[in-house]
């Protein structure tokens, strides 16, 4: 039989309006077992918790049921309270009479009602709770990036900084990511390259960061603290720790016409290649599918050529086995599919290009050696136009996305702006819906397009663009602002595609057990107040994962990740939350059904010897919960027949309680 | 003896029936027969015998004992029982007839248990001959009369009519009742049944099955047999033979909260159940083994030691259809034979 | 003998003892503030808590306390939980008495006797031996061997001290498992104990303890010479009804809580070896 | 074939192989065999019986079996093994413990489907090819040996061993049955009518557990509804609530695991029909989440610990089947 | 008649993930969407701790209506659980229906804790779902009933 106090609170009036709380408190005075009961105005405040503290002590309180605002809000301060107090915190309840009493109902009568039903349902849980203690388990002080962009390299160098190993695992055969690609980053125009291959030097160079390059994340099991991950390192056919990065072999290779993803399928790569100069790890990388040797066992030249003897082809996926503390997910995002978006003429014709593409167009390690050709024909175009939200802020059509791309605005402006700057030749237009530029100094620059550089900024879609035989585009747009419909006869269309997260992400996010919004982006912990924490404990998020962000925004994010990470890092041990589930040894069946639905693997089965009630002695094959693995969700009590299986804090009975209550006639 | 046509009994139904509550076996759904409280439309089964025994009339499944109220430190206790209808059972077999005095051994023994003596008090047993038993039926081994059944009226039904013989005070008054439907006579009829119906008897393939031994004295030796272990081991535990035998009389006592109070009742348990004699510290019986073995001591021994050697078991026949596994009362005996020779 | 028997009576819980760290000592009273019924020593009655459970409990007090009745129990289930974390005041139900009882108006009459108990064991005895110290001139000499695990699991310490081991021509012997401190009296288990004091064989013993406790001192005492038809116990198994009706305390064809729990080692030969 | 099962039974006793066999036992009458473990050829010659009576189902005999010391022998009926297989899917049953050896079965009767028949006191039967003749206290009567057979061997759904070590006789095929033709019906009337089919059958119900302890899904070490700690421990059904309580539980525990051997219906003293609240969940299983019988394939996910991201809503319920 | 229908107050258990749904409700709270109070909330980590048997205890208890509410699938905050909770309860009420019991007294939703408005208008629904049903008397225990 518990002792129980009850603790009914006001919060202001945002209690106290709708529901009777002094009669809440009264009649739950009635109750079986409860020795104390009373109302305050702000339980929380300190006077409040002062007042339980106390009563704890003068009424030496088994038990406590707060009705107040919800657990989410306050359980975590009155479990600490009654700690203070002496009392294990599990041992208090919260009976939610804000957020789904008061706040919900206007009638006060019918609300006090509920709140006293609520009450004696958490009065009738807390009298089946039992003290719990949270177990301890170690951190392993190492973080795992997985994606090695610009926000993966920005986290792993801040972890790295502080003292903390960090692996990054990087699905290409070089980190960098897409901001290896772009040529001018806005505001400043400075070289994207320019900034950050040292950054990806550093990384290559700093003695607590390991980069696994060419490498996928294969499973991920255990919890925060405790990541167990097997890497798989793909097959580059090439010994990494021989290759120089000389490049012979990829000027040897006879394989030639192999469309090169670097440049976005703009021209072509070897078979054996190295993404671009600043590689790291700069080695070279076999392309398997397209590889003679690997494929018909006949050329071999790139061995024969490498007088560092790195060339492998009997080389085999490796998994290797990592433990972690902390996961940064940064796994970026890439263009939508534009083979939808026939109206643009993207899949007829080469001079219709994404905006990415057109970066690689005026790099100067493009292509095109960064000089603006048409990829038709290579002559120089002199009409170029710009298509805004191609796929971003869209309807539900099934092809586009309802969000804003947020980083399309910028980069359009600062296409346009470059241009125009190299060649004052050219006729540029931006076609627009809105032009969105918060940013420090974002809106100077836009406007430094427009009003400097003269480009041509028209509020409108573009309907049409129709490839005519003679190698011109013909655009069909619909000018707002001036209520007219335009014809342009343009050399190059540019289209803004909006950006989706990387698709490797779905499966990641499952991997992980963290959650997702229905646009894949991942989910943070808490909109506002906790943006870099996914709400699986022990998994950060860095960059466009997120949702769509620019360079300072995602450099910002991976910084705010990684502070995170290094938080829990710093810790020793943390503290597991006691309320898992455990098995009844005794009417265990043994039949491995909890296993089969856990989903962190936390129950493993063994063969026990028992002393029977006859006095026999019997081997049986019993449950055993792992109670830090354990996450406490309960898939396995229901599996499990016999009830053998039980959460500890939601008990079977605890649960059936609160039913009772609930339900109860009077 | 009374008589009345068949064709009349519905009649004598609703005349009963407009007083008292009637039972009386009816075939239900699986076409198996079944007490079922009388309604217009109603036919007597022609079962030889109820799934379930009549000893739910009196002993019934589940049965309220008291209710308690609890507010704070206190309880309040109220008996729950309203007055007690007056019914008549029609239709008993001699079998069930004689369970129930070996039922009353029990619950009518100091100190009486009052629920069932007011259900014993306000019940007519109307017991009908049996004419074909069945390869199952040994009641005769008890010394039963199926021809000449017990109760406070026994019924034979011949061809079309019904025979009724008054044996008791209470059947005298169920007669009265019925008398503007009755006439006399119907002796000769009677006699020629129960001689054909005792030749039948006499052919049962279990009517020489004997208990010679059986009772108190051999009490340590048969509680000793190593014939329980082959015994019990095809026993699943279930409760069939004790839920339909008409005899079997254990009962547990449990509590229900009804979210009100808490409601105590009583009902039927089974000595074959694991927890039967389950104790915080221990279980005496262990094993089906030893639970199998208490029931049948119980009805072979211990109650004929207590009961001047009358046997717990009318040999009704119920459990040797229904045990899912075929073990039975007169396996058991057969093989014990030998134990006391 | 109560007509409504599984109907049972409100009891009041008017104290309630420590005696040791999982035995205590509650005092109940009926409705009315007297005695709920009369009993003889050894009788049990049915305590419960409605929701909780329903048990029987060997009464402790002796039938010559007319004001209360007492019940030493032991914490090891659902209801002897609920029943010590219960307060003064409590209200509880109550029924019987049951079973039969020590003979001491008859067999035990003007004999010596020996009191043998351990821990818990002590509990029906206690009522044995309070209603034979009230009526001192009926019996020969008294003899009590009481043993625990410790010191701190002796039920009823300060009674025995202040009073049984007060009285003339009563003779205490206590012993305790393991030696400890504070402890200068016997160590031992209680079969041994027994077997060295010898207790004069004209006695009749009086046995209560744990199952085997009880084995091994009717051993020791068929050593020095005792027969079984000397020798009581009490007996204890699942009961529900407390009227021999809902058959599951037997033992043969005796019910424990109607023809027991009172019986002779004599009588226990003859009944088959099942408890 | 009995004589056969005696030989090999014989054969393997004597040899050490196995310590003792499994299986059943002839009775008072022709119909009352039940489950029996010899030990010695003795014994066998003695009583070992296989006929049309042989109905019960061996395999949950092996939970314990299989933990005694040796190995057993036993006769497994092409639907035992599906239970068979379950159990060691389950690891209820050890399996280097269990000779099986699987023999062929055109189906088995018992003496309350022939009483159910009107076959009253049954002295003898025999079946000759496909007719029984029946001998009783008032006459010999006959009848087509598919007259007979309970509902589960008329719609017997395979006449395939599972699994075994040995078989005697030949193997049959895996059949096309009509066993869901009854549930489809149930399904097809209105909810008023399926409640007051339920009501009527349920009702019988006298909380025998017969159902769950012949059950060889059932075997779990201590029952929820033996447990006073479950919270819905029962006895007896004090109220109609119980006795669907009770049946939709049990249903509910053994769903995706239950190898619809039609124990429960055989042992069932009331007659209630329980295998289709067991079919109910099979046809649902099958319709919802793919063809599954529990028993069939070891390696298979019960489709109770296994989902996909596609998995129908529970509200197809409201749109699905039955009258509205 | 008519009067009986009005005056019914069902009793609705609403059985909430502590993830998604339970704030869920929360948010409903925090923008004061209303709905009737004869909904009383259930907070259970995930829809997958929800056994039958709770269900199944609610309406012996005298509950009208019974009501999961989990993370929407693929959101689990324990990636799986109402993966299985879906399937365990399609053949629950599968079964319930089967047996004649009114199916629309059960019911599972999948509540985002952005969903504050979906939240209300889901009980909203139900809740008037289940007064038009009227009092569970398929399912009941007498011995709960007053």
């Amino acid at each position: 039989m518990q002792r129980i106090g009850v603790f009914v609170c006001w919060c202001g009036s945002n209690i106290a309006a709708t529901v009777d709380v002094a009669a809440v408190s009264d009649t739950l005075k009635n109750e079986p077992g409860v020795v104390f009961s009373t109302n305050y105005q702000y339980m929380c405040s300190e006077s409040g918790q002062n007042i339980l503290k106390d009563a704890i002590r003068d009424y030496q309180l088994t038990g406590v049921v707060i009705c107040s605002c919800s657990p989410r809000m306050h359980e975590a301060t009155f479990r600490k309270a009654a700690a203070a107090a002496g009392l294990n915190p599990y041992m208090v309840e919260i009976a939610n009479i804000r957020e789904q009493c008061s706040w919900i109902h206007k009638d006060k009568a019918a609300g006090t009602e509920k709140a006293i039903i609520l009450g004696r349902a958490a009065i009738a849980k807390v009298h089946l709770n039992a003290p719990l203690t949270a177990g301890e388990s170690p951190v392993t002080k190492r973080a795992l990036v997985i994606g090695g962009g610009i926000a993966g390299i920005q986290t792993a160098l801040d972890i790295a900084e502080a003292g903390f190993e960090v692996d990054i695992v990087e699905k290409q055969p070089t980190i960098g990511g897409k901001m290896t690609q772009l040529d001018k980053t806005f505001p400043t125009l400075d070289c994207a390259a320019c900034i950050l291959t040292p950054k990806m030097v550093d990384c290559a160079q700093n003695e607590n960061i390991s980069i696994y390059a060419y490498s996928e994340v294969e499973e991920v099991k255990g919890f925060v603290g405790n990541f167990h991950v097997k890497i798989r390192k793909k097959a580059r056919y090439v010994d990494t720790t021989k290759c120089t990065g000389c490049g012979l072999c990829t000027e040897k290779c006879p394989v030639k016409k192999v469309s090169n993803e670097f440049n976005l399928g703009l021209d072509n790569r070897r078979a054996v290649y190295i993404p671009f100069a600043q590689a790291v790890p700069k080695v070279a990388t076999i392309d398997a599918d397209h590889c003679n040797m690997l494929k018909s066992g006949k050329c071999g030249l790139c061995a024969k050529v490498c007088t560092a003897g790195a060339i492998d082809y009997k080389q085999k996926d490796e998994i290797i086995d990592r433990e972690y503390g902390a996961i940064v997910v940064a796994t970026g995002y890439q263009p939508i599919a534009l083979d939808k978006y026939d109206e643009f003429a993207y899949s007829q014709s080469k001079d219709v290009v994404t905006s990415l593409e057109f970066e690689r167009l005026t790099n100067a390690a493009g292509p095109t050696g960064g000089t603006l050709l048409r990829p038709s024909d290579g002559t120089h175009p002199h009409t170029l136009v710009f298509v805004q939200c191609v796929g971003s802020r869209c309807e539900d059509d099934g092809r586009g996305k309802s969000y804003c791309s947020k980083i399309c605005c910028m980069y359009t402006a600062k296409h346009a702006m470059l241009v125009r700057e190299k060649y004052p030749d050219t006729e540029v237009y931006v076609f627009y819906i809105d032009v969105r530029t918060p940013g420090k100094n974002f809106d100077e620059f836009y406007r430094r397009a427009v009003e400097e550089y003269g480009v041509h900024y028209i509020k409108g879609m573009v309907g049409k663009v129709a490839p005519r035989a003679d190698g011109k585009l013909m655009v069909q747009a619909c000018d707002l602002l001036a209520n007219e419909q335009l014809h342009i006869e343009a050399d190059m269309v540019i289209l803004a595609a909006a950006i989706e997260p990387d698709p490797s992400a779905r499966h990641l996010a499952t991997m992980l057990t963290a959650s997702m919004d229905t646009n894949d982006f991942f989910t943070e912990a808490h909109p506002k107040l906790r943006p870099v924490e996914s709400p699986t404990a022990g998994i950060f998020l860095s960059g466009v994962c997120q949702g769509p962000k620019d360079i300072p925004e995602t450099v910002s994010q991976a910084s705010a990740a990684a502070a995170k990470a290094i938080g829990l890092l710093a810790k020793n041990k943390l503290t597991c939350n006691p309320c898992v589930a455990h098995s009844d040894e005794w009417m265990c069946n043994g039949c491995s059904a909890c296993e089969k639905v856990c989903p962190y693997g936390a129950i493993t089965y063994m063969d026990k010897e028992f002393r029977m009630p006859d006095r026999t002695t019997a081997i049986r094959r019993v449950a055993s919960v792992n109670p830090a693995v354990c996450q406490g969700c309960g898939a396995c009590t229901v599996a499990c027949p016999s009830g053998a299986m039980d959460l500890d804090g939601f008990s079977n009975s605890q649960i059936m309680a609160e039913v009772d209550a609930i339900c109860k006639m009077k | 003896m009374k008589q009345l046509s068949l064709e009349k009994l519905n009649d004598l139904f609703a005349l009963i029936g407009q007083t008292e509550a009637l039972y009386l076996p009816v075939d239900d759904a699986a076409g198996q027969a079944a007490y079922r409280r009388w309604q217009p439309g109603y036919t007597l089964s022609k079962a030889l015998n109820t799934v379930r025994s009549a000893k739910d009339f009196f002993f019934p499944q589940t049965e309220n004992l008291v209710d308690f109220k609890m507010q704070g430190k206190s309880i309040e206790v109220i008996d729950p029982r309203t007055e007690q209808e007056n019914f008549v059972l029609f239709g008993v077999r001699a079998c069930d007839a004689r369970s129930f005095s070996i039922l009353d051994k029990v619950f009518l023994a100091d100190p009486v248990d009052t629920y069932y003596q007011s259900r014993r008090e306000h019940g007519t047993i109307v017991t009908l001959a049996c004419t074909r038993p069945e390869e199952t039926c040994f009641c005769t081994v008890f010394g039963i009369d199926p021809a000449e059944p017990a109760g406070d009226v026994s019924c034979w039904i011949e061809e079309n009519t019904l025979f009724m013989k008054a044996n008791t005070p209470k059947g005298d008054a169920l007669l009265t009742l019925a008398a503007p439907l009755l006439s006399e006579g119907g002796d000769d009829a009677v006699a020629a049944q129960q001689a054909a119906t005792r030749s039948v008897l006499a052919r049962l393939p279990l009517a020489k099955l004997s208990l010679d031994g059986m009772g108190g004295e051999s009490m340590l030796k048969l509680f000793d047999s190593d014939k329980w272990a082959e015994l019990s081991q095809a026993c699943i535990g279930c409760g069939t033979c004790t839920f339909v035998c008409p005899t079997c009389q254990c009962y547990d006592i449990k509590d229900f909260n009804t979210g009100d109070g808490v409601r105590r009742f009583r009902c039927w348990d089974s000595c074959m159940y694991s927890d039967f004699t389950r104790m915080a510290h221990g279980n005496p019986r262990l094993t089906q083994r030893e639970r199998f073995r208490q029931r049948f001591m119980h009805k072979l021994v211990y109650f004929p030691a207590n009961n001047h050697g009358e046997y717990g078991c009318v040999g009704c026949g119920r459990c040797l259809s229904k045990c899912p596994v075929s073990m039975n009362i007169v396996k058991v005996a057969k093989a014990l034979e030998g134990e006391v020779k | 003998m109560n007509s409504e028997t599984l109907i049972p009576k409100i009891g009041v819980v008017t104290d309630i003892r420590i005696d040791t760290p999982d035995v205590r000592t509650f005092r109940v009273v009926g409705l009315d503030g007297k005695k709920a019924f009369e009993h003889m020593p050894g009788q049990c009655a049915m305590l419960s808590m409605p929701g909780v459970g329903e048990a029987m409990f060997s009464i402790t007090s002796s039938p010559t306390n007319t004001e209360y009745m007492e019940f030493s129990i032991k914490k090891c289930g659902c209801l002897t939980d609920w029943l010590h974390a219960m307060e003064v005041g409590q209200q509880i139900t109550i029924r019987g008495p049951y079973g039969n009882y020590f003979p001491v108006e008859t067999d035990l009459k003007g004999q010596d006797l020996v009191f043998i108990a351990g821990g818990i064991g002590l509990a029906p005895l206690r009522s044995v031996i309070n209603y034979v110290r009230a009526k001192r001139g009926n019996y020969g000499k008294l003899q009590v061997i009481y043993g625990s695990r410790s010191k701190e699991d002796l039920v009823d310490y300060q009674e025995i001290l202040d009073e049984w081991m007060a009285d003339e021509g009563v003779e205490v012997n206590l012993t305790i498992d393991r030696e400890e401190e504070g402890w200068d009296g016997h160590v031992g288990f209680v079969p041994n104990y027994v077997k060295e004091l010898e207790p004069d064989l004209k006695s009749k013993v009086l046995v209560c303890g744990p199952p085997i406790m009880i084995k091994f001192t009717l051993a020791g005492l068929k050593e020095l010479g005792f027969t079984e038809t000397q020798v009581y116990t009490t007996m204890e198994l699942r009961m529900k009804c407390g009227v021999g009706k809902c058959g599951r305390c037997n033992i043969g064809n005796k019910y424990v809580c109607k023809d027991g729990p009172v019986f002779r080692f004599d009588q226990l030969d003859e009944l088959p070896d099942e408890y | 074939m009995q004589e056969m099962m005696i030989a090999k039974a014989r054969e393997l006793l004597k040899s050490g192989a196995v310590q003792r066999v499994l299986g059943w036992k002839a009775g008072e009458f022709a119909y009352d065999v039940e489950p029996a473990v010899f030990e010695s050829a003795q014994e066998l010659e003695k009583s070992f019986v296989y006929n049309d009576f042989c109905g019960s189902n061996l395999s949950k005999y092996l939970i314990a079996q299989s933990r005694k010391e040796g190995k057993t022998l036993v006769f497994l009926k092409p639907c035992d093994t599906y239970s068979f297989s379950q159990l060691l899917a389950e690891h209820r049953i050890v399996r280097e413990n269990v000779y099986a050896i699987g023999i062929p079965c055109q189906g088995k009767t018992d003496g309350e489907t022939l009483k159910g028949k009107g076959f009253t006191g049954i002295l003898s039967a025999q079946c000759e090819g496909d007719t029984f003749t029946v001998h009783t206290l008032y006459g010999d009567k006959t009848a087509a040996r598919a007259d007979v057979l309970p509902e589960r061997c008329l719609n017997c759904k395979s006449k395939k061993h599972m699994i075994y070590d040995e078989l005697l006789g030949e193997d049959g095929e895996v059949l096309d049955s009509h066993r869901f033709d009854m549930v489809e019906k149930l399904e097809k009337m209105t909810p008023d009518e399926r409640f007051a089919f339920w009501r009527g059958e349920l009702s019988r119900c006298i909380r025998c557990n017969a159902c769950r302890n012949v059950c060889p899904a059932c075997t779990c070490e201590k029952c929820v509804f033996d447990n006073d700690a479950s919270g819905i421990a029962q006895k007896a059904a004090a109220d109609s609530f119980e006795e669907n309580m009770f049946h939709i539980i049990r249903a509910f525990h053994v769903a995706g695991r239950c190898t619809d051997c039609g124990e429960c219906s055989r042992v069932c003293p009331q007659n209630i029909p329980l295998h289709l609240l067991n079919r109910k969940f099979i046809k649902d299983i099958n319709e919802l989440y793919g063809a599954y019988q529990a028993g069939e394939d070891p390696d298979a996910k019960s489709p109770l610990t296994d989902y996909t991201m596609n998995d129908a809503e529970p509200g197809i319920v409201y749109h699905r089947g039955g009258n509205q | 008649m008519q009067n009986e229908m009005t005056t019914f107050k069902p009793k609705i258990v609403a059985f909430c993930c502590n993830w998604c749904s339970y704030a869920g409700a929360d948010l409903a709270g925090t923008n004061r969407l209303t709905y009737p109070a004869d909904v009383k909330i259930i907070r259970v980590p995930c829809s997958c701790r929800v056994n039958p048997m709770f269900i199944l205890r609610a309406f012996q208890r005298g509950a009208d209506g019974v009501i999961i509410c989990g993370c929407h699938p693929g959101d689990c905050h324990y990636t799986t659980g109402n993966y299985y909770a879906r399937r365990r309860m399609t053949l629950l009420f599968s079964m319930l229906d089967f047996l004649g019991i009114e199916k629309e007294r059960t019911r599972v939703e999948w509540v985002s804790a952005a969903e504050g408005a979906k939240f209300a208008a889901t009980m909203n629904d139900f809740v008037a779902t289940v007064t038009k049903l009227g009092e569970n008397k398929r399912l009941e225990d007498l011995r709960c009933k007053k």
